[in-house]
């Protein structure tokens, strides 16, 4: 019996994997009892390829294809993207990561390298969600770095012209 | 089959220069193939007879080096240069060098090029051949003043080019005469990025047009002839998104007009081999000539389809000096087809580039699709080139059935390890504007604007499902392992729940 | 797109299963596949949105099982069902049941069915509407003496075929008087472990014919009309190989004869929905009947691409009540296409059967190139169903441009973990006789005859090459290991020799 | 410096490698100076994916797919399909195994499941290559398995209407 404690767009489920069935080649069928929170449900899986699955739950058949990172479990699904933080001993690191709140600082990080080629805000505005920062170019593209959240700019940590790698801290909202 | 060149080197990267591969082989012709540093292990150098280094990423050293070019063209021997679309596909001074080397480039000639380069001078010309305009300077802004005075004239909002431009760099909407100074300074800057030259002008903006182009194909023996247009007006920062073939808003006499147009404006600029004329519609079939690409476009692949044609076969043949095969009267346009471009991008993150390793693949075919691609599983998608992955491209007997194919095919299309804008077309392609056929340049913005669709709940539970039973068989290689101190168990208080619906 | 059956049950698998499913998705259909044991993660049940497991491997007790299919259909409430090819398709059985349990078969009537499924019974009906026919009993040999007599009244070379056959099992060419008695055992024997019946009958042969089959479609308002031929001469034992439309063999004439011969031949069977007539065709343009297939054909795709049509859409619009939205004067058939059938099965013996896992596929795609796959990496081809993988069909503006996409996409198509016949489809697409068009049904055995092509000694080079990169680099997890045993350097005497040429 | 005794198509080669430039990143070049028996050539490499390597050769450039199985290396090359026996403490058996000489005795084997239909041969009869022994039906197919090379017949192991297994050895001919 396997428990996990799942999160994913901001909703966590308890999960309990009991096998009912094991395969004997690699395509095989995998038969699961699954406990999603307090309802029980019948999975019938099979592994198609590395990070792939096929699942079908009462007859509803899915095409699932995994990735896992050192922050989540990215599942592919029906064309949506799901990120599902699965608990374990690094759980609780992970979620503060991925900043599931918003209150407090926040850190604007570059995504890629690129090149600072203008500054939209000055370190003191209020902020609003969504509203410019900066602009970044990469791949010969202009790029407006914008905040998550509303607030006032802390901190300018770029000059207009610097070149930045990717996750430097770019500014600070809080 | 006769070999019209022996060898042709193929001037470009990505999925373009794996599509000019393709037509090579067909017809019997080596394919060279060029690459940057970290373009060693890139799809166009797989699939290539010959592969040759060119110097490091920065495409002005590699891709965009005339001198590297040339001297592998020379090394390898080959007869003629394919450039593609985008790098030095509408450079003068490439097409000129190639024929001071004894080279065949395939495409129009230097002449032709620099004519259409410059987009005052294109004007200047293409009014004299009687080709309709959107009201403007046709010169570049010497002052701020004359700006406020010509945007005054011509009334707001107006839209500032590049006149070097091209693919929306150094581009500007203006709506009210308190914006015009800054965005004159925006567009000057990247406009000098981009081209080196901040030369900048000035026209009426014609609000929510569409964005419709004409293919031509010209032979050098002097027949020109129109394969029929396409409709580019799904556009975010002025760069295609979707395209389809034909125009929602085009009849068949407008068709007309516009080819004949098409056609007067190519043989203006002594044009030959394929190109396209771009312009600009308004909502009463009225058009303007925008801009003429000297080049194949990004998204010929669409009017290959309807008219059943190859276009680079035919750009090739063009090359080698045969004439055209067909008149006017033999094109037919049948069907549908539609192209979306599919972009390593964040669609939560406005779009950003979302460059890393392709770890799984899985692409869509069976009827009626196309796939162009430059990816492969495996291949790291870097941070120095256009974020193109492949071009997914699907014909049906009616638009109908060509939007229901590409829909299927998105539906069907896996690709893990970088964010794609997979999911802006699922949104496109169910909107009812969009099957409607309403589709301007201002219709993406508008798109946005709606509210996105809502996250499907009981997808999310089988997702958890299945990142439980992924973490169950250890398929994470160690990036996951089961929880250590297990929450207790619920199956002693388990109410038998419906199963989920 | 209104619906046409909110849900359809595929009752078959493989690439066919995927073919129909990705109609049902265009046309906003729910798709439900049903598996047997060994396909639990089959691509059909992965791309279905929905899957119901119908019995063990045996296809006696799955797949051609009509109890546990309808059983599922029930379950799921779905209100068509689309047999595919193969399995159930011709099952009158099938067609009935599903008549009582009130739900649509896509397919003919019952009574079609079970007129075309006898040879016998169908050749009577098909004379008397003045079908040509090869001189030939209608009935069952009922003794080796008889058949001797009928032998000797034809002159040989004589036919066997099996009454209820199909595919080319319990059949048998006879050429000369001695062979004629082991022959008939032979075919009765393999009839009758095929079809369970041994009723075998005997034909006047034509040598070197071209095996040539009539597309037709026809709505259940008496609307019918043909959709152009295929040439399927390319057979090995009778089973098709790689089939083209148009014919090479056939004028626009000849079509036409052809077409409405097939028309006439559906009509005396009151024929609905898409059915083929095959026809064997002589050097001099005759043609005589041979068989209707009464279901959609393995190699539908090339009419698909030459007309512009979807045969299973316009399938799903004709079992929903629908009229042929065209008429025979709106049929046009434009280019050329090409479809070769690619097999896990073993070139260098005898092409058996070679099942295993694939371990990587890499899809051709581009320029008028359609994939119809039933396999992905990972997947493991076993040994219970036909070894049919995919179909890999190309489309050109002419014969030439089809052959030249199709050779250059067998040349992008790598499969491995089983071995596969690609390498029969290199030499056929670039066989003089093949490019001319000579192709009959005697073509393969003679392209066998001729001697292979040479081992490419350069290439072998760089596989050796390639093999100890690979070693060194130890990607073989652990199979391979450098030599324990060093052979001594060369590099002290080695002669710096030209670089391979 | 490696070096390796490769056997293709009956033909042996002694090869040697010697790195010239390392990788960086994962699809990053290669440089190998490689001694093929006594001629000496640069190739440059770069891993693709998985078992899939690209190498540039005067120019020429090979798109290559590698897979290992117990007794060689398949490599796909231009469509062609080269099996790579690698010198290693096995090579002997392996050779062996795949039987490059074909004198002596030579055991016919199943090469998948099926089930005998006809016999064709009789113990004793004299064998031409190519010639039928028996038949196997698999895969709804009637497959002839034939002779390898003239010679007797001189076992026959397996009856009408008995279900072979892959593997399974059904004649020998010497």
């Amino acid at each position: 019996m396997n428990t996990y404690e799942i999160s994913v767009g901001g909703k966590t489920y308890k999960v309990e994997l009991q096998p009912a069935a094991t395969a004997h080649n690699p395509n095989a069928e995998l038969k699961y009892r699954v406990l999603l929170d307090a309802r029980e449900i019948n999975v019938s899986c099979a592994r198609t390829n590395e990070g792939s699955l096929s699942l079908i739950v009462n007859g509803e058949s899915f095409d699932v294809h995994c990735k896992a990172n050192a922050e989540a479990i990215q599942v592919y699904l029906r064309g949506a993207t799901y990120e599902c933080v699965v608990s374990d001993p690094r759980s609780l690191r992970t979620r503060k990561k991925i900043g599931l709140a918003d209150s407090g600082e926040q850190k604007l990080t570059a995504s890629m390298p690129g090149k600072v080629v203008r500054i939209i805000s000055q370190v003191g505005d209020q902020i609003k969600a969504g509203q410019g920062i900066l602009v970044i170019e990469a791949m010969k593209m202009q790029n407006e770095v914008r905040s998550p959240k509303d607030g006032q700019l802390k901190k300018l940590l770029v000059r207009q012209g610097a070149n930045v790698i990717a996750g430097e801290v770019l500014a600070v909202i809080e | 089959m006769r070999k019209l060149f022996k060898k042709i080197l193929i001037a470009n990267r990505g999925e373009i220069a794996v599509r000019l591969i393709r037509a090579c082989h067909e017809l019997g012709i080596s394919a060279a193939s060029v690459y940057s540093e970290p373009d060693r292990a890139a799809l166009h150098v797989l699939k290539a007879d010959e592969a040759y280094a060119i110097g490091p990423a920065a495409a002005a050293e590699s891709y965009l080096n005339i001198e590297r070019i040339l001297e592998a063209a020379k090394r390898c021997g080959a007869e003629a240069i394919h450039p593609g679309y985008g790098f030095l596909s509408e450079n003068a001074a490439l097409a000129k060098a190639c024929g001071d080397a004894g080279i065949k480039f395939i495409g129009p000639s230097p002449a032709s090029i620099d004519l259409m380069g410059s987009k005052t001078r294109a004007r200047q010309q293409m009014e004299k051949a009687g080709v309709p305009f959107v009201p403007g300077t046709s010169r570049g802004l010497e002052s701020v003043a004359k700006a406020h005075e010509l945007a005054a004239k011509f009334g707001y909002p107006v839209m500032l080019k590049a006149a070097a431009g091209g693919g929306g760099k150094g581009m500007r909407l203006v709506a009210t005469e308190s914006e015009l100074a800054s965005s004159l300074e925006a567009a000057r800057s990247e406009a000098q990025r981009a081209f080196g030259s901040d030369e900048v002008y000035l026209e009426k903006a014609i609000t929510d047009p569409r964005h419709i182009e004409m293919q031509i194909l010209a032979d050098e023996h002097g027949n020109c002839v129109y394969l029929g247009e396409r409709e580019c007006s799904i556009q975010r920062r002025h760069q295609k998104v979707l395209e389809e073939c034909p125009s929602p808003a085009v009849t068949p006499e407008m068709r007309r007009r516009m080819g004949e147009t098409a056609v007067q404006a190519a043989k203006a600029a002594n044009y030959s081999n394929a190109g396209t004329i771009e312009f600009l519609a308004d909502s009463r079939s009225n058009f303007y000539f925008l801009e003429m690409n000297t080049r194949l476009q990004v998204e010929h692949p669409i009017t290959e389809l309807v008219t059943g044609l190859d276009l680079v076969h035919l750009q090739i043949r063009i090359a080698a000096g045969e004439k055209l095969p067909f008149t006017q009267e033999d094109i037919q346009l049948r069907g549908h087809a539609i192209e979306c471009r599919v972009y390593a991008e964040d669609p939560d993150n406005n779009f950003f580039p979302s460059p890393g390793r392709i770890s799984s693949s899985i692409e869509p075919s069976g009827p009626g699709i196309r796939l162009d691609s430059g990816i492969y599983p495996g291949w790291n998608v870097g941070t120095d080139y256009d974020p193109l992955l492949s071009k997914l491209v699907s014909y049906g007997a009616d638009r109908d059935q060509a939007i229901a194919r590409i829909r299927r095919a998105i539906g069907e299309y896996v690709i893990t390890g970088v964010k794609t804008n997979l999911s802006l077309f699922r949104r496109i392609l169910t909107d009812p504007d969009f099957l409607a056929g309403k589709t301007d340049t201002g219709y993406l913005s508008r798109l946005f604007s709606k509210s996105p669709p809502e996250p499907h709940g009981h997808q999310r539970e089988i997702a958890v499902i299945a990142a439980a039973i992924y973490s169950a068989l250890d398929l994470t290689n160690g990036k996951r392992t089961p929880a250590k101190d297990p929450v207790p168990s619920q199956w002693k208080h388990a109410a038998r729940a419906e199963a989920m619906e």
